[in-house]
């Protein structure tokens, strides 16, 4: 019988390797797996490479990964949510890869859907594109982006089945969906682990395919919305 | 004559709720519609009674409604801005790939984003002060600059220190090239065209020579050759 | 108020052009707009570029706007569905462009999504890769294929509001949500349209901002399944 | 040796079955499994009970189950086959886009496909007939082919006219070049090695020169060197 269910956070990341380069999901709080990211900062591995939209808030989360010394670069599209990062960056301690919000998510997406690459118009003309090929198609400027692919993913679901399938709730989609599809293992935290069959199969937002380890986390409705 | 000279010096909360209401004001019926923080957040509760516009926010929701007045907003719902929001009847909700696909493909009618500068050639620089900045961070403001189908700002015509933030050319990093279509400001709103920035309508109080005298770049009468 | 239902298919249809390319829905009959392709049948335009992963089956829909010199070019993946486009075909009266089955989603995915061109291992070494551009990327062979855009989408659904959101049933998603995104127009066909607010957000399959016409085309349970 | 003389004419359908027995044999429990059109649709029965194997349909379906055995079948489920099915507890259903991530992004453990040659090499050919074929027809053979983790050939060891169909250079145009890892036949399971076709397995009844006698290409044996 498949059963991916893993009774803690720490376990489900039991095999995560220094150096690895981990895909969080999540937009500000909301999707936002913060427990599997307690998992990590129990578990100790090292020089990581976090993909994150943001960069965490407050003090826990990301904030206490980075504060411990153990994130060695960040890929994100806004990182200016945690003053902990501002420190680290500021002081040389993090190296910081900035990538528009789209195109971070397409180049997930990419990796996941074994895309070798695609051409953008976001960034075409920026900074951001500086050192990048470029190609003129049809008259407009597009920007080559390549895959981006992690050893892990871990995101935040709402329900969860022993095989893996797993649903959203609110605004917690966000990059849940396709960092579980680019990465070579995958943890999802869920709200509830529910018998094989009670998700409708037209409600499935992730197929159990995408997903190698699920943990339950029931928590209450999660953190005051912040405003920045 | 208070508002008007208000206007001159820097909108406070009122004033940026009035930059917001006239872009409300243009908005159809219709109208698929991403904003950007700062004034143009302001927008979304100004639009008239019964006109139907849909909001989108690139965390994954079309058809937003106002911000909950009870006490116990849903948590997990989200704006772009990280604020508690609600949901309109035919709302729908998704993930970031096909939020992006809404954004970079063409299918918002309008995005309006606060900047830093626009230039009169469209050029728009809203996401770092700095090639060297300490910490910068770009959101979603490149993909929707390029890919949304129009792109006004709605923004104070200048810094607080009285510069003009309509320049004839940005001297902070462009966020996208050539891509502003219309300016909303405390003292005027302006289309871009292509002999530049054009005057289409002044707010109440000020005349054409006081929006030039406040702005960097040459201005041109709506209509009228230059 | 908006309000995008359409009494009838050929009225929601009335300005499709000579020489459009149409996006068709559907995988062999399930998800595939009968009613609209009648529509268009009934609307008169010609020299149709087509685009659906199958020419039909029988002698109704697709083969029959065939039959009737209406289209001049298929680009599908597996058009040996229909013995008219085989004969057409054969007598040179149809262009007949074949792509695999993915890079047609994806071709299509690109141009709803503002994607340049990507590159895709798919056909990679084949008859299928002759002409096109490609690139080795980590070593291994890529092809690029660039996005393939609809003058119209024609797709079915199983519900539907005025605004345009959809839901799909069983195995009829397929192509018709992708379609959605890539053209200028798209039309809906649906089982049936509901109230604004009946259709839970977190059940929205194809959002309203793709679809611009809708027509309610009720009908009993469709076609005896085929296999082929 | 009945049986034994009907795989050396080529297979009826229990022949059939017994190829696609052995595929099934070999699969094991959690693989998300794309089973192709021919010898490989009639493995998902033959799973032993129990186990528990997902099988994926490249139309959006993750989780079929078995052919539905009532009068009242779903007409809105159908496999790539355009045949009805049912789901599993635990299915899904998807588009295509996101059927082929699955498919192409390497997420998909195993494929069994029939084929018209297959190259000691690994080359596979199985759509296309002619260059000048008069109406090709691709489907997603070669989506599956390239994408999928490992490619396994389930067909008949000859061609009616009995002519080898593993063969050392392919003759039909290929649907992907050196992605077939193992060949199950009605005289023998093949895995492809670097040093070409290597019998992993001989069916009851059939020894070792007997299938070379009907492979064009040269076979070798598992674990003794060439």
């Amino acid at each position: 019988m498949i059963n991916k269910q893993v009774a803690r956070a720490a376990e489900a990341l039991a095999d995560v390797r220094d150096g690895s380069t981990i895909l969080v999901g999540g937009f500000g709080q909301i999707g936002h797996p913060m427990a599997l990211i307690d998992g990590l900062i129990e578990q100790g591995a090292r020089d990581l490479v976090i993909v994150c939209n943001n960069a965490g808030v407050g003090t826990s989360g990301l904030p206490r990964l980075m504060k411990l010394g153990r994130v060695a670069k960040i890929i994100c599209s806004y990182p200016r949510t945690a003053a902990v990062f501002t420190e680290l960056y500021a002081a040389g301690k993090l190296e910081l890869e900035i990538t528009p919000q789209g195109t971070l998510a397409e180049r997930i997406r990419a990796a996941g859907a074994g895309i070798g690459g695609f051409y953008t118009r976001t960034s075409a003309g920026t900074l951001l594109a500086a050192g990048k090929e470029t190609r003129e198609i049809d008259g407009v400027a597009y920007v080559f982006e390549k895959p981006l692919k992690g050893d892990v993913a871990i995101i935040e679901a709402w329900e969860g089945d022993r095989w893996g399938n797993l649903t959203y709730r609110g605004s917690g989609q966000n990059f849940n969906p396709v960092m579980a599809t680019a990465a070579a293992l995958t943890v999802a935290q869920v709200q509830r682990v529910v018998e094989l069959g009670a998700i409708d199969p037209e409600d499935v937002v992730t197929p159990s395919i995408f997903v190698d380890r699920v943990v339950e986390i029931p928590y209450e409705p999660p953190y005051p919305a912040i405003s920045y | 004559m208070r508002a008007a000279a208000e206007r001159m010096v820097g909108p406070g909360l009122e004033a940026r709720k009035a930059i917001a209401r006239l872009v409300a004001r243009d908005i159809p019926e219709g109208w698929h519609v991403n904003l950007g923080i700062g004034i143009p957040t302001l927008i979304s509760d100004l639009v008239p009674a019964g006109r139907e516009v849909l909001f989108q926010s690139e965390n994954g929701i079309l058809g937003m409604g106002p911000a909950p007045d009870d006490e116990t907003p849903d948590p997990w719902l989200v704006n772009a801005g990280k604020q508690n929001v609600t949901l309109l009847p035919g709302a729908s909700l998704f993930d970031h790939t096909l939020s992006f696909t809404m954004i970079r493909g063409g299918h918002i009618d309008l995005c309006v984003l606060g900047a830093l500068e626009v230039a009169d050639n469209g050029d728009l620089a809203n996401w770092s002060t700095s090639a060297a900045d300490t910490a910068p961070a770009v959101g979603g403001a490149m993909d929707l600059a390029v890919g949304a189908r129009r792109i006004w700002v709605a923004m104070d015509h200048t810094t607080k220190q009285g510069a003009s933030k309509l320049v004839s050319a940005c001297s902070y990093p462009l966020t996208a090239a050539g891509v502003v279509k219309r300016v909303y400001t405390n003292l005027a709103v302006l289309d871009v065209t292509p002999r530049g920035f054009e005057v289409r309508e002044l707010l109440d109080g000020v005349d054409f020579d006081a929006v030039q005298a406040r702005t960097d770049a040459k201005l041109h009468r709506a209509g009228v050759a230059a």
